[in-house]
């Protein structure tokens, strides 16, 4: 991402518009704001290099609580919209915002043509669970059963795992946080880092209309219990104790107990960031059942769309020359009619 | 059709006759290779001299059964030695392949006129296949042999006897017979063969490596007017003079390459990278394959996942500051629609392209129509005024592109181009211009914080168009109303009338950049023909032949659809009458009669082609004649108007 | 505004004074429950006897920042002892509840009207929310005290000591002070208060078994209205008495209620399952939320991926023999469009309703407008007519979609409903209708091979509606140009012209079937008022004022617009001028110049608010008294035409 | 599927139209249509209740070739023409074909929706990695670098695999054949007798505009090696001389040899078609790197969205009794006015 070193370092008040901004009191998206403002600041993002683009809901609001260039574009069209920035100035350094119902409701193709082309852009996609803006109905990653305004007899569907749709979408980089999790900051500074479509799945509590869904996550009493925190290369433990972990049994993950009681640390599965299939299983392993995983599931180097395009615009010159147009005009069959 | 016999000499004991010009028509199966016969003629024709002008016509199937009627692929030629603006109404000769493409296109040759059947193929499978009832073969038809001068020639058998020690199958020596029968078509124009033979030897021997092959190729081709100059067969030659067109240097275009080129011009006189984002769909895909091989001009193509995504990354192209555009058709302009809102409250430059097709729906991807005026300029929700432009011919496109891209920069708002399919792959002789014949297109991006608000507007109501990396500048844009002058979203009542007018008297205002309309013929007069793109030609053709009769008629093409030019109005009511043909049931009609109040009628045609000047010129009788009656739109039926 | 105020009589040294209506403006943060009261205001009055007709009003946020303008929520009351139209202009009485209430409603308050402030709230930290300069309280300014008569009441504080022992938390008593400032206008108004008390022990007692709550609020209300009785703050006490409506059984229903009721009777009459597929869009979800809670009836709802996947889920429930209906906004019709053209060229019955909302893109999704029109018309490809029919009041909504579907399934064509965010959220009492007094919708299936044709026609050019099931009658169909009777694929040129003639006539062939429109007033005169949607109460009312005034007024409301009632034509004829009033930029304006060539003028209005009456009046006169000028349009701009 | 048995048995001839076949000579749509109408006599399906659901493109002309209900929809939508055919007639048989690009290019969001709901619902898709009916532009699954005539300079685009998109939208079944292969019928059997979603891939060549894509795969002179038929509870064993095996090297897959040369058959991966876990990472092995697995990917039984939904209607009349239009009007505050 470009930087000016000469500049003054910048802190994370001076990302912040002059727009007051406008979520629900005790809103999860404050929290990411923050977050997301002081993350700016420690990359030593430029604001006139960084431009955040959104489609419509709550948490699409969010560029305009930007002091950068920003688009609130329309409903699940984001990718979209990042993509064209990108093609037309690679340099630019772009966060694409979205919501469950953005970007796994109507704007689901769009994400996995975005992450398959791998565009070196920043996805963060606030999960909620619910339609926040249109005042609570069930959304792709509502619970099967969920009753809401739209579903009161409950929601008959199974939710989809972004995480897994990323992961088949040929993501390059997939990771997941909680909105008022300590590890937030860190996964979004892994996720600046990366070159390529970083897709960032955070849960983020609807204090209105899906008050305490990731209850089991946040709760100090019992999140250790329920999450687990990825580390490339470690032992996948977790446990207020540290006394659980995962463990394959004929390739089926199965949580265990560790220490002298357990099995040993070194019987448990080791995270890969690099191992697709391992990401795959990890984005399968949910709550109640397992320890929902937390951190960088995977990652891989791969070229970005926008560098190949370029290069082969930079091809075409150096094969052909820099494009004439009345060498263009007269391509073809032409003939000369005398006066 | 042949026009303007005249001189008709002797030589070697066979007559010649000098014409003005003839329409000539190549049919035969998908597989037969009819396309490349017809653009052959067309270039050689060209490269002689005579002003051309084509249609072809190709099945929807990638490739109907062989010997269907369904898989008939023709192409039609007009060329003469005076200036032509329509592939001609009948055909003067036509050339069928088989029993099928007999059937599909006898009814579309004049009376008398030529017929040259490929007799090999007319066997039971293939009249069969045909849909002819057992038994039954047409070429043995009293009825079209009284109608027609039907000329039997055995080119199957002809073709292979010529290519037997090609050493090719006989698959690849039956891929030749276009060429054989081209050959007999070149002898009885009396057209020079170097400019196909030049060409198969490129293509050929060069390209595909296939010496053997072009060899056989050009054979065949020689072979085929050997033919036509010894057997007996054919008792007229004709001979059609150079025309008196301008001179200097011409190629040949087709309304999509013209607008490929077109997009490219505008990208470098308004020094931008021009980034092209579209979805395949017929009959627009050639644009988006025409400029894939530009990227040495910075051309930069971007295939999306759909029509959607599509137009919101040009919009977001254009946001970053390059020419974002999207080109497309029908069915995929109404997937746009709400992006092409985004880009009408977001101010920003975009170009829309839609060839139009055949509709509603999937309709008839491969034929053309001009039925998508009325969503382009309404289909959205709120009232979203955007400026629509047209093209009038295939060279046309290469304009109109420049002019949409003009527009849209200089005004800061989204443009639809129409063009259509007969547009599209239309072809027509180009005069090629040299580069530095343009106006440059000057773009202004601000880069001072000081004076900076997003939803300020110059002396054309647009607003600053400041591109993200430019320090100090950082704003943000969306789909709510925004607050006129800082672009902040705003839910005030006042603001939202405000900008409502905004965007309205910005697009208005636009009238002042666009050329007033000259009536062609008189300023004034009986009766008014206005049309509106693809159909200029054949309107133009037929309102000379009418005015060559002493009517008092004359024709105003529209380029401009929304605004419309400023003295429109005041034109229109120099004229008793008013006609708009369209290809549609009354577009751009309603539009007319609503914002001027004039009684205009139209000429409507849903039928997947052109229209033919015999069916302009009924229609200028009878309006002039008054035989129209109250009737707000008549409709040719063959050869008819009801 | 309070209008026809009459005998003032005094009771225990209080005036009283009858009138025939009031206006009443509940405005607070949107947290302060002023939705609640304003509803609890309506039914008691609707209960009581009176005419109603309300005017929610609330922020696009969930939840603007507490004390901002921007989190401003209000609800206009009209209420009156003879029938009434609209929400009313002027307010009589304002309920400020902070200092952003008070800014943003204070300027639609009549001169010499009622301003009940919430004392306690006008605090600094207030007033700077409000975007007040430092140190300024606006009830301190006499530019407002002497226009208004401002009442101070320390609202929050009161209520607090009222509840001091309700063993409530202090943010719970906060939650019951929307009930004191209730009270106090229930005995302003001298309205009963059990409706209200009902109301709160059934919600927070049985229901949210919260029986503390429901005390306190009880106990809120009571303490304003004795507060109101006790203290000598209020000179005037207003009474208005019951409303000579017709006698019956009523409810109050807002639009999207009355819609969903309306498609689940439909679907009654027709004998099918309702098949409801949406996605979710402001201000259309309520119609998906009440139909979601009527699985008993046989409704299915499908919440779809987008609007685009909800109305092909549709057609294809209707494809499969059931009633399918989607319903969604401007931005989700766009997306429609292009399946809407496939359920066209298909042929099957469809109804899309489209609450309308401001404009273009996203513009103001809480806002109300007609600017759909043109959309609903002709944002399709190619040449697509569809049926479109517009409600005229919120129960009306019930009307139009029964007769919506009647349409769909007699005629096997896509109707589009327009309703709009005012009509889809207002309330208004209805009437409660029996079930029994619908005609049966008949519905005919063919179940004879011998005899089937995908594409026959019946008497109304309707094909016939086979369903997958049925033996024998196996066939497709499909977005590609049909042939005429199989509805096979067919390229043919004479067949598509055929087809899209009869798609336009079997459209048009639906006047048959609509009933005539006939002016309200007088059959002729010198001007008609032609309206459409929910702008229906402001032209009556402001027609029939100005008839009592003895202006040659009538006025024409359409719910047919595509295809218009016969005689329109002929009754525009009758009339001198046509005024056209619209919530857009000249939409139906466009189409009736277009149609019948006359000279109709528009008052257009996009303010995100209905017109006042007001507006009306003023365009009548100017057009009445010939002051208006050439102006094709004329603007309502704080209470001047421009 | 509902059959009836009184009804005469039908052949593959009787599920044929009166419309002539319109694709290519040599295409593989051919191939497929055969297979399928075999498949339809085979599984006494009856004509008058079966649907057959497509797109727009080449295959999506399918369904004017089967002598059985149809609709051959818009671009993409497929899914959800069929999703609302299922939700008003649930009894209905109901198959959808589609392409490459119907599917995943414009139709991806309703393919990954369709899925997850679970609609008793056959989903044919055939990917000849091409646009075929507009002439042969790079489709989604493209390798990337394709030339083609919208990618004269290759394509940039990494492609996607439709199983694995299908695995991560919780398809509840999921296999693959080829055009020409002998285990097509195999396959559609399955999916005929799968109750829920069945999402088959279909290798199709498309002989004018991508002839031979699938050659490795097809070839008899190499095929063997190229290709891994899968058998639930067998031994992940290909090769013309079944020698070469697939094992899991710390859980990364890994093409052996097997016999005493090599390692044991028991040392093998176990095909399990109940993983999830597993058939994503077999739907991850392409060629040339692994064999390409053929058959059953993976399958379990879940409720359908059509009864559960047909099941809430009758749930709500049981609590609620029959919808009455009176009670439902007479519903809310109501009031007398006396006259
Ligand atoms: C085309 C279109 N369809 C529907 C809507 C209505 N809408 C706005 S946001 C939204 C969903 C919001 O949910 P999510 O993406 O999860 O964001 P959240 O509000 O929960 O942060 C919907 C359905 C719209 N604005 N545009
Ligand atoms: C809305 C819309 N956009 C684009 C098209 C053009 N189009 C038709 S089929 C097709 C893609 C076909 O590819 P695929 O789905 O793989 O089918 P195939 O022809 O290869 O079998 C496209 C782009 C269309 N008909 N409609
Ligand atoms: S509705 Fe939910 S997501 Fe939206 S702002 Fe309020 S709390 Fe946040
Ligand atoms: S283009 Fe390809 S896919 Fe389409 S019919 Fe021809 S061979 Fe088959
Ligand atoms: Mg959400
Ligand atoms: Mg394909």
């Amino acid at each position: 991402m470009p930087t000016d070193t000469n500049l003054p370092v910048l802190t994370a008040k001076d990302f912040a518009s002059d727009q007051d901004v406008r979520w629900c009191p005790g809103c999860g998206d404050y929290a990411i704001l923050n977050q997301v403002r002081k993350i700016m600041a420690s990359t030593k993002a430029s604001r006139e290099n960084t431009v955040f683009v959104s489609g419509i809901g709550c948490s699409s609001r969010f560029p305009y609580y930007m002091n950068t260039y920003g688009f609130h574009s329309i409903h699940g069209r984001a990718p979209a919209i990042a993509s064209g920035i990108k093609i037309a100035n690679p340099d630019l350094n772009v966060w694409m915002v979205t919501g469950d119902g953005d970007a796994l409701s109507i704007g689901g193709n769009h994400l996995i043509h975005v992450l398959r082309r791998n565009f070196n852009l920043k996805i963060l996609l606030f999960n909620n669970r619910i339609y926040g803006l249109t005042k609570g109905q069930y959304s792709p990653t509502s619970e099967a059963g969920k009753k809401t305004k739209s579903s009161p007899m409950g929601a008959i569907e199974l939710p989809v795992t972004p995480l897994s749709i990323a992961l088949a979408s040929e993501a390059s980089f997939v990771a997941r946080a909680i909105d008022v999790d300590r590890n937030l900051g860190a996964v979004l500074d892994r996720a600046a880092a990366h070159k390529g479509s970083a897709f960032v799945e955070i849960y983020q509590d609807c204090n209105v209309f899906n008050h305490a869904a990731f209850e089991y996550a946040t709760d100090r009493n019992q999140k250790e219990e329920h999450v687990l925190y990825l580390e490339h290369g470690k032992p996948l433990i977790f446990g207020k104790n540290r006394d659980k972990g995962i463990m394959l049994r004929n390739h089926k993950p199965e949580v265990v107990t560790v220490g002298d009681t357990g099995v040993k640390a070194d019987d448990l599965v080791f995270h890969d960031e690099t191992d697709e299939n391992l990401a795959f299983l990890l984005s399968r392993m949910s709550h109640p059942k397992f320890p929902e995983p937390m951190g960088v599931f995977y990652r891989v180097e791969d070229q970005c769309y926008e560098d190949m395009l370029t290069k082969q615009v930079q091809d075409a010159i150096k094969q052909r020359g820099q494009g004439d147009l009345d060498t263009l005009f007269n391509a073809g069959e032409t003939y000369e009619v005398k006066g | 059709m042949v026009s303007g016999a005249s001189a008709t000499h002797t030589s070697m004991g066979r007559q010649q006759k000098d014409v003005e010009s003839a329409v000539v028509r190549f049919a035969g199966d998908s597989g037969d290779g009819m396309q490349l016969a017809g653009t052959q003629f067309t270039d050689t024709s060209a490269v002689f001299g005579n002003d051309v002008a084509t249609l072809p016509d190709y099945p929807a199937e990638i490739r109907a059964p062989a010997g269907t009627v369904a898989g008939v692929s023709g192409f039609q030629i007009n060329f003469a030695s005076t200036d032509i603006h329509t592939p001609g109404d009948a055909v003067h000769a036509l050339i069928a392949m088989n029993p099928a493409a007999f059937k599909a296109h006898i009814e579309d040759v004049e009376t008398g006129g030529l017929v040259i059947v490929n007799d090999s193929e007319f066997d039971k499978v293939n009249l069969r296949k045909a849909g002819y009832p057992e038994g039954y073969n047409p070429l043995d038809d009293e009825k079209y042999s009284q109608r027609f001068r039907i000329i039997r020639v055995p080119i199957t058998r002809l073709n292979e006897e010529a290519l037997a020690d090609s050493g090719l199958s006989a698959k690849d020596i039956g891929r030749c017979k276009n060429m054989f029968a081209l050959g007999i078509i070149y002898w009885l124009y009396d057209r020079p063969m170097d400019v196909t033979t030049n060409y198969l030897e490129d293509y050929f021997g060069k390209k595909k490596k296939l010496p053997q092959v072009a060899a056989a190729n050009v054979n065949a081709l020689k072979s085929g007017h050997a033919f036509g100059e010894t057997t007996e067969m054919f008792p007229v030659r004709y001979h059609i003079a150079k025309a008196r067109v301008a001179p200097g240097k011409y190629r040949k275009v087709t309304g999509n390459e013209a607008a490929a080129m077109g997009l490219v011009t505008a990208s470098k006189l308004a020094g931008k990278d021009l980034i092209y984002c579209t979805y395949p769909i017929t009959p627009a895909s050639e644009i988006l394959h025409s400029l894939a091989t530009m990227r040495n001009f910075g051309v930069k193509t971007f295939q999306a996942e759909d029509e959607i995504a599509a137009i919101c990354a040009a919009i977001g192209a254009s946001f970053a500051g390059q020419l974002g555009v999207t080109g497309t058709s029908g069915p995929g302009l109404c997937l746009k629609s709400e992006a092409l809102n985004l880009a009408i409250i977001a101010e920003l430059p975009l170009v829309v392209i839609n060839v139009q097709r055949g509709g509603p729906s999937t309709g008839l991807p491969t034929k053309t129509e001009q039925s998508d005026l009325l969503q382009a300029l309404f289909g959205r929700n709120g009232d979203s005024p955007v400026v629509v432009i047209a093209a009038q011919s295939p060279s046309d496109c290469f304009d109109m592109a420049i002019e949409a891209c003009r527009i849209a920069i200089t005004h800061m708002t989204p443009v639809i181009l129409l063009s259509d399919g007969y547009l599209g792959n239309g072809a027509e002789p180009w005069r090629v211009p040299s580069a530095d014949q343009f106006a440059k297109i000057t773009v202004k991006h601000p880069t001072d914080p000081a004076t900076f608000k997003a939803y300020d507007r110059d002396a054309n109501l647009a607003r600053p168009w400041a591109i993200p990396g430019t320090p100090g500048l950082e704003h943000r844009i969306g789909g709510l109303e925004k607050a006129n002058g800082t672009g902040n979203v705003s839910h005030d009542s006042m603001n939202h009338q405000v900008m409502t007018d905004l965007r309205r008297q910005k697009v208005e205002k636009i009238a002042d950049d666009i050329p007033a309309i000259e009536p062609h013929g008189s300023p004034s007069g009986d009766l008014l023909v206005l049309g509106w793109g693809g159909t200029y030609g054949t309107i133009l053709t037929a309102v000379n032949r009418a005015r060559a009769q002493g009517k008092s008629v004359s024709c105003v093409h529209l380029k401009y659809l929304n605004p419309m030019p400023r003295n429109l109005g005041e034109v229109l009511k120099r004229f008793k009458k008013v006609l708009v043909p369209e290809l549609n049931t009354g577009q751009l009609r309603l539009v007319v009669r609503g914002k001027f109040l004039v009684d205009a009628r139209g000429l409507n045609k849903v039928q997947g082609k052109p229209f033919l000047v015999e069916e302009l010129q009924q229609a200028i009788d009878l309006m002039l004649t008054d035989k129209w009656g109250e009737n707000e739109s008549l409709t040719p039926r063959n050869h008819q108007l009801t």
